[in-house]
């Protein structure tokens, strides 16, 4: 938007990178090493605190030089941690964004600073990956569509279903959502109800699950819950309700959700891998700073964990 | 018709309702141009109220109010403010969080061409009355008088017609008063009417011309200055006649009961004193010397640097007021709105206040005996309030201390501190004051008495000691010495 | 004539209760289901944590201040109690998180106390960065991991009892708040200690001046409050089965709405238990409510907001009229 | 004498502004890590990221000297965006949308001003009942959905920068920062917010309008929490109803923080600033320094409570009351 602005950002962040290398940095484990700013999108979150802590581990063995910054969940603070990246002149920016849409302008003061951009987990809007270089990650949307097919599979005949939605407006519940809604189109599945909760908490959607049960009961053949842990409440609710053989899909594949599949207290559980997206993220990065050619997206497949295939699966360690 | 032009204002009828209480019955008044006008009359007599009314902070429920020959039906405190009418209310009326000058010209900031200009103004008015408070001061980092004069130079900063002044001078000193009766007089020959309230009644007869006298929300007389006497006001007043504005003093004074020692603080220097059973021990100096400092210090209320306490005869350590409660002290503050009263509770909740921990067996409270004491001090106290369950909140001024003092009263305290305990309270209440404080004493317990009024302090205590700038600088006995030594020795 | 007053009056006196009324008739007419016994036991199990919370909330409130950090307390609890169900025992885990939530409210009091806080709005944000510091210590704890009760080895009845079990018809959430409603209402009017937390709230230096310790007071209220906001928080815990290290957020604010919409004045002074009550039933309510008659969630989020700045509008006018 | 007064000054605010001091130490202590805190790029970034809530605060603190607050400025924040940017993407023209905006926020603030000022209720709940009620309706308003601004132009608005290194935002806070200075300071109505905050029955018996100087700081800040909604859409070039959910209490914290204090009558919007300006600082300096998530939240909830704590401790002394 405003190039000649830019073009001087650009150099700066270039001598402050300068900068950097000539006194080395204080967190340099190797000398040769790229710096990699990884912007994790809520701390307090578990599996997003599980990625990072990974990254970090995998940072070690690569040799990368990664620090990591958290965003909390907030679109403004991304941004703020963009810009200290830029600041501290990294070489490559790997950022699982809160909302995608809030983060373009930054990235694109990071793509004039000549910073690496990578997306992790969550991606873009198609009108702006000119901003970035590479995404690495699972498709929400796709998970979404995941647990409707799943649900489509076990009923054929059609069945009544409800939707419980993670944190409302948050970017994975609106996609899982939106994915859901798609996959079921044109299916004679009917979705009964569909809630939000406030917060991504256990609590929330239990007491939403106890609200369903009283008012459709029986009715319920199958439910869609948005994450694994928010299942725990659903099977609670369902439990205390004497209710048996509920179909429950949740999203995650964390422990929790492999350890309710093994019950086989949850059917579906769509698993995510960390290890193998930021396994992914960090070789495109280093690529893609030494200048050698990469892969622009990256998908990782997603596990539809069943208890067919539970124990065949790596336990996860989340 | 020729008399009329003369009135500054004219009520007649007003009429005003509180639930539970009516507290102006059609009263009216005149008030000539270029007159003091006392008004006078026990607490709770409506005085206040019908000053409010005036004021435009209550709305009057019948009559009408003529301002400078014209009817007004409905005022605002600001319109009452342009059309000339200012008023010192009883209550502090201050912003604390402001500077004297900006307090001075509140809401009038950019008349004065912005702060400096403020500044400069409030300064020439200060001066003008000769006081010498600086205007960049926060007003509550002053002492109650200078806040009073700061209310003083705020109403005269107004061009006014009509002063209202409602009991200005309860927390001057002598000094000060003088110079606010020197104001007083400047304003009146300027043709400038003023309306003077107080329980002072040596002050009504030096400044006013025209008295009024109210009871229970009536006017019970008007009458110039000349053709009333004392006792015959104070009969006015309470409704009945009183022989003696102060009981007979008591003299029970015994063995030492409070020794205080080597009491030191960041402003009280080596302060020693001792109190004796029986006795009536008054404090007398100028303000800000130092009293409340004392006394504070003494009851464990504010940090020390050193204090000894001897009580009857065996070396005691006072380090908060709930040591100084089970020692068996009992202080009345002297600003009972901040300190003494929660406002938004009712009346016998704020009399049971402290015998609760005497009414608690093992922690747990009894409701009936709470009932009996609020009932008791109500009835001994002739507290005026509509019930025990009234809010404390809508009484007046000398009701509210009565709570406070019998707060205390309940639990026989071995020493009772009353600072400024008559202030702002009637001719009648006092006596009733008076009366407890002897019968206290009587019953072997002591009193520290902190008063502004001389002749109270003269007239009541056993013992006077002078205090100023931090320390005590005398020892008198009432009886037998000259007022103006005493004053000597105060201003140091 | 005197009859209409006195109906006036008593609605006035009960505006959430009718608010409460209204909405239960409305639901029923809509959906009957809302009158179910099943229904009926979820709200009583719902009501479980933030009842808790909201009831040591109220002494604070009373006492003239607030406290922001039962957040950060919900979360710390419950991760620790959970944790040491396998070190020490359930009975052992559950003793130590109440004593831990006590702690912390002690904690609270003794630093505010220290300080010299002595109004509300100076104890507000310190008390909102304790959340945070709880809350910190929380997630250091975890690692953020969610922690859950079916991996322990140790048993865990007596929280699976807490948080599922019935006597008759009724929760044993219900039964164990109700008996803490009762001890602490009861505290609180008859005792010396419970009086001088309303002495606090009215005129703390008044209250001083009259030989009471209000700086005990003053760690006593927030004592109660951890005490409470950590049973809240075994509740919790207890009804989802897991601990999350980042529990309790909102709950802050739901429990004051709940006290103040129940007519618990924010100035203190003045203030019960049982008005809370009635605050915490009129927010579950409003959720059961609107999830019975199938509003969006959206719609459930400006509803909430919406009752409960009328519910306060209202109680507020009725104050200024009945003075 | 005035120089001696302006030296005096000067110290009192050092003693009293724990803030300033925090800031001082942060300062110093970066002085001992090599990290490109000191660089103008991060600067200009930490003061970038201070504008958004900067702005909030400046009409909060009218508030809150007023002896009031709000909380609700996170969703009338949160509000502003989600209706800009769908106007805009509606095809309005931006200055339009903008306007709009504002218009809200004003009316949001008329509302909290009408329940605060006029019925008299408890600000600190109503305004906290409002942001929930704000936050429903931008969920209702874009269905809990990030909406991209399809107008590349509002992007401009916050993301110029001018002589080269000074994001415009900075510039913006800059402005803002010294009009809300001049008339708190040198206005009429300024003062009387002092006086309404400091005694509210004293500034109307003295004449002052309260009920309608008080209103409309309530307005203000409604404006001001739009205009900063809008910047911060516009610097993100996007609307989402999850913006601003700890806006509220983070902003009036930071107010707090700054000496401004909540009973009303003290303060100032620079001292609002520094407040704000010190937790965006010490983020950013933890950022450099690379201390973890949970650390970062514990040492900033520390540095709340120091700063909080030894203000009253400060007030304390000062009386040796009680
Ligand atoms: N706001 C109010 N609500 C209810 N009753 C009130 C209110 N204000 C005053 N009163 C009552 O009106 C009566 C007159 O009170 P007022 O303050 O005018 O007395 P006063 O003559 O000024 O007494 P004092 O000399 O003690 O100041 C008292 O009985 C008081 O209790
Ligand atoms: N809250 C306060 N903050 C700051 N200064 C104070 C405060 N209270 C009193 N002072 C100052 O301390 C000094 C001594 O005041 P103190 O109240 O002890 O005097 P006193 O002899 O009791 O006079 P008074 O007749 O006013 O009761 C005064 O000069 C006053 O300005
Ligand atoms: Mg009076
Ligand atoms: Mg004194």
């Amino acid at each position: 938007a405003c190039g000649k602005s830019g073009g001087e950002t650009k150099t700066d962040a270039a001598a402050d990178t300068a900068q950097t290398e000539d006194t080395g940095n204080t967190a340099a484990a190797s000398g040769d090493g790229i710096t990699v700013g990884w912007i994790v999108q809520d701390m307090a979150n578990e599996s997003q605190s599980y990625s990072c802590r990974i990254a970090e581990e995998k940072a070690k063995e690569l040799g990368i030089n990664l620090t990591s910054y958290d965003q909390a969940g907030d679109a403004q603070k991304a941004t703020d941690a963009i810009s200290t990246c830029i600041a501290q002149g990294v070489d490559a920016i790997i950022i699982n964004p809160a909302d995608p849409q809030a983060v373009v302008p930054a990235l694109m003061e990071a793509k004039e600073a000549g910073i690496v951009v990578g997306l992790f987990s969550s991606d873009l809007a198609a009108e702006s990956q000119q901003y970035r270089d590479f995404f690495c990650g699972t498709n929400d949307t796709m998970a979404g569509e995941q647990a409707a097919q799943a649900i489509i599979d076990a009923f054929p005949d059609g069945c009544n279903v409800v939707e419980i939605g993670g944190q409302s407006g948050h970017d994975a519940q609106v996609k899982r959502s939106d994915g859901f809604k798609a996959g079921l189109e044109g299916s004679n599945i009917t979705v009964l109800d569909s809630k939000n909760c406030d917060q991504w908490a256990t609590e929330d959607s239990m007491a939403i699950m106890e609200d369903f049960i009283v008012k459709y009961g029986d009715k319920i053949d199958a439910v869609f819950c948005h994450w694994d842990n928010g299942a725990t409440g659903v099977i609670n609710a369902l439990e205390n309700a004497n209710m048996d053989g509920v179909y429950i899909v949740a999203v995650d594949g964390c422990s929790a959700g492999y350890d309710h599949v093994k019950d086989g207290t949850q059917a579906v559980c769509i698993g995510q891998s960390f290890t193998n997206m930021v396994a992914q993220s960090l070789d495109c990065a280093q690529k893609a700073v030494a200048g050698e050619s990469f892969e622009e997206i990256n998908w990782i497949p997603l596990d539809t964990v069943t208890s067919e295939n539970v124990d065949s699966l790596p336990y996860p360690e989340w | 018709m020729e008399q009329k032009k003369d009135l500054i204002l004219k009520v007649s009828g007003v009429t005003k309702r509180f639930p539970g209480v009516l507290a102006l019955n059609k009263v009216s008044l005149e008030i000539p141009k270029g007159v003091v006008y006392g008004i006078v009359g026990e607490n709770g007599a409506g005085k206040s109220t019908l000053m409010k009314i005036l004021s435009g902070v209550y709305e009057k429920d019948e009559g009408t109010i003529e301002f400078d020959g014209e009817i007004i039906e409905h005022t605002t405190p600001i319109q009452a403010l342009r059309r000339g009418l200012s008023i010192i209310y009883q209550e502090f009326n201050l912003v604390n969080t402001m500077t004297v000058g900006e307090n001075i010209f509140l809401g009038r900031f950019s008349e004065n061409h912005g702060m400096k200009g403020t500044h400069q103004k409030a300064r020439e008015l200060l001066d003008s009355i000769g006081s010498k408070i600086d205007t960049y001061t926060l007003v509550g980092d002053l002492s109650a008088s200078e806040m009073q004069m700061v209310e003083i130079t705020k109403a005269l900063s107004f061009d006014s017609k009509l002063i209202i002044m409602d009991e200005p001078s309860s927390s001057l000193t002598t000094e000060e008063l003088k110079k606010l009766g020197e104001i007083i007089f400047q304003l009146r020959n300027k043709g400038i009417s003023i309306i003077y309230i107080s329980h002072k009644l040596d002050e009504i007869f030096e400044y006013c011309n025209i008295v009024t006298i109210m009871r229970d929300g009536n006017v019970i007389d008007t009458k110039p200055i000349e053709e009333l006497t004392r006792s015959e006001m104070i009969a006015k007043m309470v409704g009945r006649t009183i022989e003696n504005e102060y009981p007979p003093r008591a003299h029970f004074v015994g063995e030492p009961l409070l020794e205080v020692k080597n009491l030191n603080t960041s402003k009280l220097h080596d302060i020693n004193f001792t109190l004796h059973k029986g006795e009536i021990l008054g404090l007398v100096g100028l303000v800000g010397a130092g009293r409340t400092e004392i006394i504070r210090a003494i009851y464990g209320a504010d940090k020390v640097k050193s204090k000894e306490l001897i009580m009857e005869g065996k070396p005691v350590t006072v380090s908060s007021p709930r040591d100084a409660k089970a020692l068996g002290m009992g202080l009345v503050p002297e600003d009972r709105k901040q300190e003494g009263l929660i406002l938004r509770f009712s009346v016998g909740e704020n009399i049971t206040m402290a015998a609760l921990s005497e009414i608690a067996k093992k922690g747990v409270l009894n409701r009936k005996k709470e009932k009996e004491i609020e009932n008791r001090q109500i009835e001994n106290l002739l507290i005026k309030t509509p019930s025990a369950a009234a809010k404390v909140l809508n009484l007046s001024g000398g009701n509210q201390q009565k709570c406070v003092v019998g707060r205390w009263l309940e639990l026989n305290p071995k020493v009772l501190i009353l600072d400024e305990p008559t202030r702002g309270i009637d001719v009648g209440a006092k006596y009733e004051i008076y009366v407890l404080m002897n019968k206290i004493v009587e019953q072997g317990g002591a009193i520290i008495m902190i008063s502004s009024e001389l002749p109270e302090v003269l007239s009541m205590s056993n013992r006077v000691l002078t205090v100023c700038d931090g320390r005590i600088t005398g020892e008198f006995s009432p009886e037998e010495v000259d007022p103006s030594e005493i004053m000597d020795r105060a201003i140091g | 004539m005197g009859k209409s007053i006195d109906v006036k009056k008593f609605l006035l006196h009960n505006l959430v209760l009718l608010g409460i009324v209204v909405l239960c008739v409305v639901t029923a007419i809509v959906e009957p289901l809302f009158l179910t016994q099943n229904n009926f036991t979820n709200i009583l199990r719902q009501f479980g944590p933030l009842s808790f919370v909201a009831l040591g909330m109220t002494y604070v409130i009373i006492g003239g201040f607030l406290d922001l950090s039962v957040v950060g307390i919900i979360s710390l609890v419950g991760v620790v109690t959970l944790s040491l169900i396998d070190p020490l025992g359930q009975v052992g885990a559950l003793l130590c998180g109440l004593l831990l939530g006590t702690f912390l409210g002690f904690l609270n009091g003794v630093i505010l106390v220290g300080f010299g806080a002595r109004i509300q709005a100076e104890v507000l944000f310190i008390t909102y960065g304790m959340s945070s510091i709880f809350g910190a210590i929380a997630l250091i704890y975890t690692n953020s991991e969610t922690e859950h009760m079916s991996r322990l080895s140790n048993p865990y009845t007596i929280f699976t009892w807490i948080g599922k079990g019935k006597v008759g018809p009724l929760a044993v959430s219900m039964i164990l708040f109700v008996i803490s409603l009762v001890a602490v209402e009861w505290f609180y009017r008859k005792t010396l200690w419970g009086r001088q937390i309303a002495l606090m709230g009215g005129n703390k230096i008044a209250a001083t001046l009259c030989g009471y310790n209000m700086k005990r007071t003053m760690v006593l209220v927030y004592t109660i409050c951890g005490l409470f906001a950590g049973m809240g928080s075994i509740v919790l815990i207890s009804r989802v089965t897991t601990a999350s290290p980042v529990a309790g957020a909102g709950y802050e604010t739901d429990a004051i709405m709940s006290v103040v919409v129940g007519g618990t004045a924010l100035a203190g002074g003045t203030g019960s238990g049982i008005r809370t009550v009635l605050g915490v039933l009129l927010i579950i309510l409003l959720s059961n409510c609107m999830n019975m008659l199938g509003v969006s969630t959206y719609l459930q989020t400006i509803m909430k907001g919406l009752v409960l700045v009328i519910a306060i509008w209202l109680d507020n006018r009725k104050e200024q009229q009945i003075h | 004498m005035d120089t001696k007064r302006v030296f005096i000054k000067a110290k009192q605010v050092l003693l009293k502004q724990k803030a300033v001091l925090a800031i001082l130490a942060m300062l110093i202590l970066m002085l001992f890590f090599n990290t490109q805190f000191y660089s103008v790029y991060n600067w200009m970034n930490v003061f970038r990221s201070a504008t958004v809530q900067g702005i909030i605060a400046m009409g909060v603190t009218m508030t809150v000297l007023c002896a009031a607050c709000d909380l609700s400025v996170g969703g009338i924040m949160c509000l502003s965006g989600v209706i800009t940017v769908l106007m805009i993407n509606s095809g309005m023209p931006i200055a339009v949308a903008c306007l709009c905006a504002l218009l809200a926020g004003a009316a949001v603030g008329l509302v909290n001003g009408f329940l605060v000022v006029h019925q008299r209720t408890e600000p600190f709940i109503i305004t906290l009942g409002m942001g929930t009620l704000l936050k429903g309706i931008c969920q209702q308003l874009t269905d809990a959905h990030p909406i991209a601004c399809t107008n590349m132009e509002f992007m401009k608005i916050s993301n110029t920068k001018i002589f080269g290194h000074i994001p415009i935002l900075v510039l913006y806070m800059a402005i803002i920062l010294v009009i809300f200075f001049c008339v708190l300071r040198f206005t009429t109505y300024g003062r009387n917010c002092y006086a309404i905050g400091g005694n509210y029955d004293v500034a109307k018996y003295s004449g002052i309008n309260t009920v309608m100087i008080k209103w409309s700081t309530f307005v203000i800040s409604g404006v001001m929490a739009a205009l900063a909604g809008i910047l911060l859409s516009s610097r993100m070039n996007s609307a989402s109803s999850v913006y601003g959910d700890n806006t509220g209490m983070l902003v009036n914290c930071g107010v707090v923080i700054g000496g401004t204090s909540f009973a009303g009558g003290i303060g100032g919007v620079v001292q609002s600033f520094i407040g704000v300006f010190v937790l965006q600082l010490m983020s950013n300096c933890m950022d450099c320094l690379g201390i973890g998530a949970y650390v970062q939240q514990l040492l900033q909830g520390i540095i709340i409570v120091l700063i909080l704590g030894f203000d009253c401790f400060g007030r304390l002394r000062k009386r040796e009351h009680v």
